[in-house]
């Protein structure tokens, strides 16, 4: 059954929905600031084979109401808006074909861990705030160049490049944080987004920064907060692999690695 | 921050480890490895507590090893061997793959993705330690019992 | 344990994981000596401990896994909820609770060990 | 009263221009306040979606020179760039290459360390320095990241900003809405950079972010300030379908071939010279002139295409350099390329035209400055080189953090800060469209308004669509499609569509109007009606002001250092 906005029921509208298979949407609704209600709206949407979870939800807010509050930009899986959960896994929805969902009836509902906003849109400022906490840029005295010097590229071979290039692939969409068993419960971890990026600049050869960051990430809520439990790993939608790059980081603080 | 706090899953999102196919076995393996970990530590505690009754004469002694001797108190040592056998098993290998061993290596991912710390090795060791603290309770129980 | 860094805190916590893996093994093997329901006769249980290397043995272990088990569980308090009085009372309390536990266990075994029942 | 915060430099987009301009900015002065205001988060601007390249002269030992730079930049430009400015470009870039490297870009290397690059369509030596195929993502990542260092700059993510307050003579601030609690502000400042991006959402069929979308060359133009050249869009030649994502001109850089029905690749009888690798307004061109003679694939979608093949590289290859486009070819249509050839059409890409500015990057408001796709500095001319866009905005994006700390530093007695301007707009956002009234789904109109251009403004046009498509746009925007259904404070993005709707249709209205007064055909801009270039009467920059009737066309010269316009011939 389609919940439709009593005021968009007026509008005139001019789409003719020309496609044949359709599926339900179940979208979760909320707006913490006005009350603690939430609940479930269920839309029906047209869908083709190559229709992502993204699309079918603007369908919703272009066709059946305007107000689902969800964030969204490339619908190309590269700036890293429109993470949410998807059928309870957290998913990008721009990269998730509903035809791949294999399944009539979609729940969305917020990403986990973060406060809500509105419905799908969650407050990540915790997210950013410890990104920046990890010096998250190459620390090194002669980082700074102007065109006068002639002063040309640091050398680094492809090989070197590939020892960093995966973590750097992170779109900061926080699915990540989402999914990992510390954060639901410690509101002060730094999380694996943050941590995968200290290691991204500490395995880059240009950088001189290790020692910085790893005082900063050897805390009481840094890394050793961390136990592999693998699901933030398990979620990225990007390859970064940031189990991965915990587990390396915590071989320079037991001394393993230099 | 106290909006931050509600926001979490909080226990739901430690108990909860889903379907194997959410967040695959090493949720699983996570959350065994602290509920192991925090039985372990009670057993031990009541451990202590049993053993300190040498103190007190052979009669106390047998008396306090009679609690044990019942079916339950069999069913309950056999859990604790079953915790202790996955706790260390799997304490191993975190410790391996935390020491940086093999969790793959770091190179150009290609799609699909395939993260390379969630790797067979893993899950392997994963069912084999639960194999083998299925393994030692049987064995357990069948010398209890016996 | 407040002023050590966390990964000094962690290096132990893997230290007495691996010393008392060690340590449980040869404490099952000398089980497995004898008989499962034998082993835990009164008389054999004192010949045990008055032998003064599995004393040891045993005080080891004892102080290896409560260090070990006291800190796995301030590690579960810490993610479970957050604040400065918060984690010191935590920290505190563990650090009582593995003192408390060492105390009681060495007890009996030194008692036992110089042959004071 | 609306609520009220203050900073000394205000800038307006977080993409890469952004980013840099605020990096300079910090850099050259660390007591100033710097505020990056954007309406997307972080790093989520239109700028990470960038493929193909950056150019840049950076290997003169192996031949290549800034000279032959500019003047494929000119060429390519169809001779409307204003060559100072090119040349500023060209000679600009390479510090900035090496930059970047040093703030951690990271590049793609040759095998002996140094920085590689590919080749890119209508230049003369392969200087596109790339890194995979993802090089707008991971220099967004390295400016961002970098930003992070300074404790100057400010991110406020999420606001909407809605107008440019000024006194008649010079900037003093702007509005904008907080878009997660609703919250209506007035930004006070001494200087902004406007650095908001492309428009390519008024194309219904675009490789543009879903938040590319006009507001922010609306502001500038209902704050007085000109449009320049906004009949120039770039169609790419290559967007996949259905979705319109782009698939980089870098995969036909490492040798991807243009295949028609026949199995040929038919660039050769449009650019024998260069091939595939022929400027982007002249593949296009040629693609449709291919389906327009019946010689195009039929997608299942019912569009015509042409196809893109890049079998022969080898699936290494397209792992190592083409990583992204394997992505979502392989996601969105399903075809791995290394197996199958690419459907493709040409699609929407970016918009030489923009704020009109000077080669400083200054534009007619006194504290005001454009950077980035938002900017018409004319380096692009008619036409934009690939790889030379993100170029710009790294560019223009540090000269005009630089002059903005100047220019602050030199304390301009700030007026009496024009508070019923804030009110007016108070009104014009709140009153007109949060509360307004109408049965028509504005979703809808901007759908239909982005069919119209798409229809009518495409790869060809001719006097009829483009008068008919103007009309079209006209009758829409008379329609009651001004109202807000979502009556919530807090995220109310219905409210932010709306909007960006209303600014759609001023700036869609300056494209067609330019487009019809354009009777030649230069660069981006092809009219079947008249086919060729016409220098006698057409050589000439087009300015649109904002006028409530209709806009004012104004003709802006062009500057013309060394090369004298030639038949361009590839
Ligand atoms: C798919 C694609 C691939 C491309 N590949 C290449 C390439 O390979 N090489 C190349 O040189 N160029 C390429 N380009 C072009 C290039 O990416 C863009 O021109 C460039 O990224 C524009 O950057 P920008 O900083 O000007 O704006 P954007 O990155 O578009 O950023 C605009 C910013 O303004 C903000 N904003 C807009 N309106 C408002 C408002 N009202 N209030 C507040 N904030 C607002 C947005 O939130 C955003 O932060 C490509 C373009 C596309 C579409
Ligand atoms: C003898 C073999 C043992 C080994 C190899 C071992 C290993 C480990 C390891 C590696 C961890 C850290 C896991 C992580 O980082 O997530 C851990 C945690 C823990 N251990 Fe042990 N351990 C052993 C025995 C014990 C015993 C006997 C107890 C109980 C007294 C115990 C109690 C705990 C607790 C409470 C935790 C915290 C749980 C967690 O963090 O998930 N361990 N153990
Ligand atoms: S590591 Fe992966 S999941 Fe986490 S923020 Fe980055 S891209 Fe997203
Ligand atoms: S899910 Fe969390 S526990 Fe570690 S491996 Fe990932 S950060
Ligand atoms: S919309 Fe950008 S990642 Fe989904």
């Amino acid at each position: 059954m389609a919940t439709i906005h009593p005021k968009l029921s007026e509008e005139l509208s001019q789409t003719v929905v020309s496609s044949t298979k359709s599926v339900k949407l179940k979208i979760k609704r909320s707006n913490p600031n006005v009350n603690s209600e939430q609940k479930f709206d269920d839309f029906v949407v047209p869908i083709e084979k190559w229709t992502t979870v993204l699309d079918a939800l603007l369908d919703v807010k272009s066709h059946l109401d305007h107000s689902v509050g969800v964030r969204y930009s490339c619908r190309q899986a590269s700036c890293g808006s429109c993470g949410m959960k998807i059928n309870g896994k957290p998913a990008l929805a721009c990269f998730t074909k509903i035809s791949e969902l294999n399944s009539d009836s979609i729940t969305v509902e917020p990403m986990d861990n973060y406060p809500v906003v509105r419905d799908l849109a969650v407050n990540m400022d915790r997210m950013i705030s410890n990104h920046k906490k990890v010096m998250p840029y190459v620390i090194r005295e002669d980082s700074e160049i102007d065109a006068e010097s002639g002063i040309r590229e640091f050398l680094q071979s492809p090989e070197n490049v590939d020892k960093y290039i995966q973590f750097s692939s992170c779109i900061k969409c926080g699915l990540c944080n989402s999914a990992c068993p510390t954060m639901a419960m410690d509101k002060t971890f730094v999380g694996p987004q943050a941590l995968a990026q200290a290691y991204r600049y500490i395995a880059d050869s240009r950088d001189k920064g290790k020692n910085k960051r790893l005082k900063v990430i050897d805390e009481s809520h840094g890394i050793w907060r961390c136990h592999f439990a693998g699901s933030c790993s398990q979620v990225c939608p990007k390859g970064v692999d940031p189990a991965m790059g915990i587990q390396l980081l915590r071989g320079y603080l037991l001394g393993i690695r230099d | 921050m106290e909006r931050e706090t509600g926001a979490r899953e909080g226990l739901k999102g430690w108990l909860n480890p889903g379907k194997i196919g959410k967040f695959g076995i090493e949720r699983l393996a996570w959350l065994l490895m602290r509920l192991t970990g925090l039985g372990l530590l009670a057993y031990f505690i009541g451990h202590i507590y049993e053993t300190s009754h040498i103190l007190d004469g052979k009669a106390v002694w047998d008396k306090s090893l009679e609690m044990t001797q019942t079916t339950e108190g069999h069913l309950f040592l056999a859990l604790v061997i079953g915790m202790c056998v996955f706790h260390t098993g799997n304490g191993i290998r975190l410790m391996i793959a935390q020491m940086g061993y093999g969790i793959g290596k770091t190179e150009r991912p290609d799609y699909p993705y395939k993260p390379q710390s969630i790797n067979m090795k893993g899950k392997a060791c994963i069912y084999a330690t639960l194999g083998m603290a299925a393994l030692a309770m049987w064995y357990g129980m069948a010398v209890m019992f016996a | 344990m407040m002023v050590l860094r966390e990964s000094i805190i962690m290096k132990i916590h893997y230290g007495t994981a691996i010393g008392a893996l060690f340590l449980t093994v040869v404490h099952i093997l000398m089980r497995l000596t004898q008989d499962f329901h034998e082993s835990l006769q009164y008389e054999n249980v004192i010949a045990n401990y008055e032998n003064i290397g599995y004393a040891v043995l045993l005080e080891l272990l004892l102080i290896l896994i409560s260090v070990h088990g006291f800190n796995g569980l301030r590690v579960i308090l810490l993610e479970m909820n957050q604040g400065p009085t918060y984690e010191k009372a935590v920290t505190i309390g563990c650090l009582i609770g593995m003192a408390a536990l060492i105390a009681y266990g060495s007890r009996t075994i030194i008692m036992t060990s110089m042959g004071m029942v | 009263m609306t609520d009220s915060i203050e900073f000394d430099l205000i800038i307006a987009g977080s993409g890469l221009a952004g980013l840099r301009a605020a990096i300079e900015a910090a850099k050259k002065n660390q007591k100033i306040k710097i505020g990056v205001i954007a309406k997307t988060q972080v790093m989520r601007s239109h700028s990470v979606s960038a493929e193909g390249g950056t150019a840049a002269v950076i290997q003169e030992d192996k031949g290549d020179t800034i000279e032959s730079h500019i003047y494929d930049t000119v060429k390519g430009s169809d001779f409307l760039a204003d060559q100072d400015t090119a040349e500023r470009l060209c000679q600009m870039m390479p510090n900035e290459i090496f930059q970047l490297e040093h703030w951690g870009m990271p590049w793609s290397r040759q095998e002996n360390g140094k920085i590689d690059q590919r080749n890119f369509g209508g230049y003369s030596f392969p200087r596109a320095t790339y890194a995979i195929d993802k090089v707008g993502f991971f220099e967004m990542q390295t400016l961002y990241d970098t930003c992070q260092k300074f404790d100057n700059i400010e991110f406020l993510n999420e606001w909407y900003i809605t107008s440019i307050i000024h006194d008649g003579k010079q900037f003093c601030g702007i509005t904008a809405i907080e878009t997660s609690s609703g919250t209506f502000y007035t930004i006070k400042g001494k200087a902004l950079i406007i650095a908001t991006g492309g428009a390519g959402r008024i194309f219904s069929y675009s490789t543009y972010a879903l938040s590319s979308t006009p507001d922010g060359l609306d502001m500038a133009y209902r704050a007085g300030m000109a449009l320049k050249d906004m009949e120039f869009v770039q169609f790419h030649p290559t967007g996949i379908l259905p979705s319109g994502i782009l698939i980089t001109e870098g995969a036909r850089g490492e040798g991807g071939y243009l295949i028609n029905k026949d199995g040929d690749r038919f660039m050769k009888n449009y650019a024998a010279g260069k091939m595939e690798l022929a400027p982007r307004d002249i593949v296009s061109r040629s693609i449709i002139t291919e389906i327009n003679e019946g010689r195009g694939f039929k997608h299942e979608t019912g569009e015509d295409c042409m196809k893109l093949d890049l079998r022969h590289l080898g699936d290494e290859t397209i792992k190592a350099k083409l990583g992204g486009i394997r992505e979502i070819s392989i996601k969105f249509s399903g075809i791995d390329p290394a197996d199958e050839p690419i459907d493709i059409r040409p699609v929407c890409h970016y918009m030489m035209g923009g704020i009109h500015t000077n080669v400083d990057g200054a534009a007619e408001l006194q504290g005001v400055w454009a950077a980035g796709e938002a900017a018409c500095n004319s380096v692009h001319g008619a036409n934009r080189l690939g790889a030379n866009s993100t170029s710009e905005c790294i560019v223009w994006g540090k000269i005009t953090g630089s002059l903005a700390v100047d220019y602050i530093e030199n304390e301009h007695t700030s007026a009496q800060f024009p508070t019923h301007l804030v009110t007016a707009e108070e009104t014009r956002i709140f009153d007109g469209i949060f509360r307004g009234r109408g049965d028509v789904n504005p979703y809808e109109v901007k759908q239909e308004v982005a069919e119209t251009l798409n229809a009518k403004a495409y790869v060809y046009r001719n006097h009829n669509d483009l008068a008919e498509g103007l009309k079209k746009v006209r009758e829409l925007k008379q329609k009651t499609w001004k109202h807000v259904d979502d009556s919530a404070k807090e995220y109310n993005t219905n409210f932010q569509n709306v909007m960006e709707l209303d600014s759609m249709f001023r700036v869609a209205e300056v494209v067609l109007l330019g487009a019809l007064n354009r009777k030649e055909s230069r660069g981006g801009h092809a009219r079947t009606d008249f086919p060729t270039r016409d220098d006698a009467n057409f050589l000439h920059h087009t300015l649109a002001y904002y006028d409530p009737n209709e806009p004012i066309m104004k003709k802006h010269p062009v500057t013309i250092t060394k090369y004298k316009p030639v038949e361009r011939k590839y």
